[in-house]
């Protein structure tokens, strides 16, 4: 039997890590990250977790570490957020490029200056590049599985890339709800034991990671990860699928998630803890009659471009909410991508809920009013003040 | 038969003929041996030992980024341990985890991470290949650059005479750190450094190793004189060999008379700038150092 | 086809890298004068120098660069250089 | 669904309240949710925890503007906070206080938690006693799943005094209401 309880996202997120039975932890403490890490650090002293948990003395060197162990060959765990994300920067860069299958748990929030540490996704958006798997989150249940699930991902032969999962801060990261925590052993079974076979420092098979990529390989090994970032869109769609099997519970196709897309002409799209709120809304307004869909985008990177363009080839309406800026571009990083690859359509763009704003019901609504009534594609920042 | 034979650096990489960091290398795996992991920090070393598809180690090793090594190491330790603990791998095998980074990458931008990876007591030992500047980049200076030396950011001109800071003491901080051993040591003794290497590694906890190599390229020497400057270098009290086990301090080689500093200034194109009244300025430096440390 | 991560996987590949090639002067080691201190042997940069069959000290030129350490490092001169003419 | 704000202050244990109370409301076999005001105060400072309960899941993320109830902590508030902003009309206060008259013009439910606390725990720590007066006045969630989410929360003797202080604070508040 598994076991419900009440918790808030980061020791959901520590749940987990402990569930994949990780060897190593490397972590330096940041709000609203440090509940995930302190509950580690109490498994850990209390045995409940067989773990190396090293006090790092900042993110740079927790994500180094997290490195060196990845290749080593150990399942490896890190949590930040924001500032401590931006420190981490240069080394999830080189994390991916050595291909190991790390997971991290960022607990979005904004970026300084003004020093804010309440939700936005800006942190984690300005690593959209970095070669990370990046799995937005709607919930505590969801973030649990996902970093499961992340695991499961990363180290499959196919993908070998880190992946972070990332959950609102604060909004998920601080927030009681029912969580269900699978059995220990199942979760060893979906997972199975981590050997990896191209990366091991192993002096009895002394190998050189980490060498001067000359000009003569440099683009090979990043289309490599190109092509990895590809066939992770197959896998995570698996992953998805088994985990509903295994554990009855399901994140749309693993890439997206729709939501009453059906009959609506008018879709919302976001990642993240704000999508709840707009389900909210959607249900509201089917009992006054009216219809509108959210397509969630579950993963940023890989870009889930296919599943998109299937899933709204019906809409005229597309709003798309993005909780960061592309400060000289005045869109948000998936409302630019969004107007991308949706070329014949009205693709409008809300810039919401920066640096901790709260995303309200009548936000929402305001939303899908304007979308409806606007000429062309427009961003309108909501919610801003006079 | 002096030294062990085995080769675990192996010739055909890229070094300056001459390239003491390449002697570094070669003297500290076979004190070592081959249950050894490398971490290597981004420089010289690095650079010239791995373009790929080429590799001179024949141990396992892993570079990361520059300031970093430290920080790298101790994640491969913890996995040493658990994946001992938790998976049986390794047997029983001792594995010797060595970072190792040049002055910038140790003294400098990577000083964070080496003081927080001793700080944290992992069984590790640390090597600082000191060649005095950013070589790798074209002799920039570093803090570990000596007074009055000249480098590419701390040229010779009419106002400002080289480098006007002080060598950075890095053993010393690191002494500081209450790590189990600290020593300094120089590639024109080569048993020296190797025995300091080989207690180094016997003993459990973080280890700091500060080895000095003359730099042909940096500090502007023929190739053939990498090891006579080291030599000077020790023996005009430069640079004292020392030894500081459980915080006790040993000079671990005493020259008999001190040379005049002299001797090694002239030889290098990094001092000829240097007038006769600011060698003597140096001269008296050394002499107070040496005072203190009883040389 | 570039390995993944660009991971080497041969160690010490750079064997195939001769070294050798970038000499000006090349040091002559006379085994009659050699009083195998060892100077040489570990002093190499490069590790050219090592024993042969008969247990002489004899320099590899496919990776001896001429830095000439060697020969500075010498007690009895027994190692000399010449210029490398090719 | 029902929205309640816990008002308190730093180091009062209002966030613990909302959760305990959002627990209990799981162990009632409904949906809940609880989380804190996401700001900057530190001890002392007036603070605010809210918690959601539903019969269904909860997927707002919003904050909470119009609760259906507002429990205070610290009559003192009452001089720096207004307590009953964006309160429904037809919502209630509960108030940890020794005055009977109190009128902030919504249906105000009193209780001495402080009385309790001090009786019970011996220190005037009320969230606790907060949560079982809420208890005993919306019976939105019985009192044996306040006393098991108290006992989750807090271990041993500690657990079991709070227990004791919630269903003293629960028993009062029906004496005193029905």
């Amino acid at each position: 039997m598994c076991e419900v309880k009440v918790i808030t996202g980061t020791s959901a997120a520590a749940e987990a890590a402990k569930l994949a039975d990780v060897d190593v932890i490397a972590a330096y403490p940041i709000t609203p990250q440090t509940t995930c890490v302190e509950k580690l650090a109490e498994f850990v002293a209390n045995g409940e977790l067989d773990a190396e948990y090293i006090k790092v003395e900042s993110e740079h060197s927790a994500m180094s570490a997290c490195i060196g162990a990845a290749a080593t060959g150990a399942r490896t765990f890190t949590a930040t957020a924001s500032q401590g994300l931006a420190l981490m920067h240069e080394m999830l860069f080189i994390a991916s490029g050595m291909r190991l299958p790390i997971v991290m748990m960022v607990a979005n929030r904004a970026l300084s200056a003004p020093i804010n540490i309440w939700n936005d996704q800006q942190d984690s958006i300005a690593e959209r590049d970095s070669g990370w798997i990046q799995i937005y989150v709607e919930d505590n249940q969801e973030t649990l599985d996902s970093i499961i699930q992340a695991y499961k991902i990363a180290e499959n032969e196919d993908v070998l890339l880190p992946v972070m999962v990332c959950l609102d801060g604060f909004i998920l990261t601080h927030t009681v709800e029912p969580v269900t925590i699978p059995k220990a052993e199942r979760v060893r079974d979906f997972l199975g034991v981590y050997e990896p076979k191209h990366a091991y420092l192993d002096p009895d098979r002394p190998i050189t990671q980490g060498p001067v990529g000359v000009p003569d390989c440099y683009m090979e090994t990043r289309k490599q990860v190109e092509e990895a970032m590809e066939r992770a869109k197959k896998v995570i769609k698996e992953v998805n699928e088994e985990f509903s099997e295994r554990f009855k519970r399901k994140y749309g196709n693993g890439l997206v998630e729709a939501y009453n897309l059906d009959k609506a002409d008018t879709v919302l799209v976001a990642m993240g803890s704000v999508c709840g709120t707009i389900k909210y809304v959607i249900d509201e307004l089917k009992k006054e009659g009216k219809e509108v869909g959210l397509l969630r985008i579950r993963t940023f990177r890989p870009f889930p471009k296919e599943d998109i363009k299937e899933f709204l080839k019906d809409a005229n309406n597309i709003a798309v909410l993005d909780k960061n800026i592309s400060l000289g571009f005045n869109k948000g990083a998936l409302g630019i991508e969004m107007a991308s690859i949706l070329k014949n359509k009205k693709v409008c763009n809300y810039i919401v809920g920066l640096g901790g704003r709260d995303i309200t019901i009548d936000n929402i609504k305001s939303i899908i009013n304007h979308v409806e009534k606007a000429e062309d594609d427009e961003t309108v920042w909501v919610g801003l003040k006079e | 038969m002096q030294f062990p034979r085995e080769e675990l650096f192996a010739p055909g990489h890229r070094g300056c003929a001459g390239c003491g960091a390449a002697i570094v290398a070669r003297l500290l795996l076979k004190a070592a041996g081959k249950d050894t992991i490398i971490s290597n920090a981004t420089g010289c070393l690095e650079v010239m030992t791995t373009p790929y598809p080429e590799t001179a180690w024949r141990v396992p090793w892993i570079h990361t980024a520059f300031e970093n090594a430290a920080a790298t190491a101790s994640g491969v330790e913890a996995a040493i341990k658990a994946l001992k603990r938790k998976r049986g791998k390794y047997k029983d095998k001792k594995i010797n985890v060595i970072a190792i980074g040049g002055d910038g990458g140790t003294a400098d931008i990577g000083f964070q991470s080496l003081s927080g990876a001793m700080e944290r007591g992992h069984d590790m030992l640390y090597i600082m290949y000191d060649n005095e500047a950013y070589m790798n980049t074209g002799i920039q200076r570093s803090s570990s650059t000596p007074f009055m030396a000249a480098t590419t950011t701390s040229p010779a001109g009419s106002k400002i005479r080289g480098e006007d800071r002080p060598k950075k003491d890095v053993a010393m901080i690191m002494a500081a750190h209450g790590i189990p051993y600290v020593a300094t040591a120089c590639i024109s003794y080569p048993e020296d450094f190797m025995r300091k290497v080989k207690k180094a590694l016997s003993i459990e906890g973080p280890k700091f190793i500060q080895v000095l190599q003359p730099c042909t390229t940096g500090w502007g020497y023929p190739p053939e004189k990498t090891i006579e400057i080291g030599r000077l270098a020790v023996e005009t009290g430069i640079f004292p060999l020392y030894e500081i086990e459980n915080g006790e301090f040993r000079i671990t080689y005493k020259p008999a008379k001190r040379k005049p500093v002299k001797e090694y200034l002239k030889m290098q194109k990094r001092y000829r700038h240097l007038t006769d009244e600011d060698i003597e300025r140096i001269q008296k430096y050394i002499d107070e150092k040496c005072k203190l440390l009883g040389l | 086809m570039v390995t993944i991560a660009a991971i080497i996987y041969e160690p010490g590949s750079s064997i195939k890298n001769k070294t050798g090639t970038w000499r000006t002067f090349r040091p002559i080691l006379d085994t009659n004068k050699c009083v195998k201190c060892e100077n040489c042997y570990i002093f190499c940069p490069e590790g050219a120098i090592q024993e042969d069959e008969n247990g002489n000290f004899k320099i590899d030129y496919d990776y001896c660069k001429g830095c000439l350490i060697c020969m500075n490092e010498c007690p009895v001169n027994a190692i000399t250089k010449v210029r490398e003419e090719k | 669904m029902i929205e309640i704000r816990f008002h308190g202050r730093g180091g009062q244990g209002a966030v613990t309240a909302a959760q305990i109370l959002a627990k209990a409301a799981f162990y009632d076999g409904k949906f809940c949710q609880a989380f804190p005001f996401f700001g900057v105060e530190r001890r002392g400072a007036p603070v605010m925890a809210f918690t959601r309960i539903d019969d269904k899941k909860i997927t707002l993320r919003c904050q909470i503007y119009n609760p259906d109830y507002v429990v205070v902590q610290d009559s003192s508030l009452l001089e720096s906070v207004n307590v009953v902003d964006g309160l429904k009309k037809d919502g209630a206060v509960i108030i940890n206080t020794v005055k009977d008259d109190l009128n902030l013009g919504f249906k105000t439910y009193t209780i001495d938690a402080t009385g309790i606390a001090l009786d019970v725990l011996g220190v005037p720590i009320v969230n606790t006693a907060m949560v079982g007066a809420f208890a005993g006045v919306t019976k939105l969630v019985t009192i044996e799943s306040v006393k098991k989410a108290i006992l989750e929360t807090f271990k041993g003797k500690l657990g079991e005094k709070n227990a004791k202080a919630a269903e003293v604070a629960y028993n009062e508040m029906l004496k005193k209401y029905g």
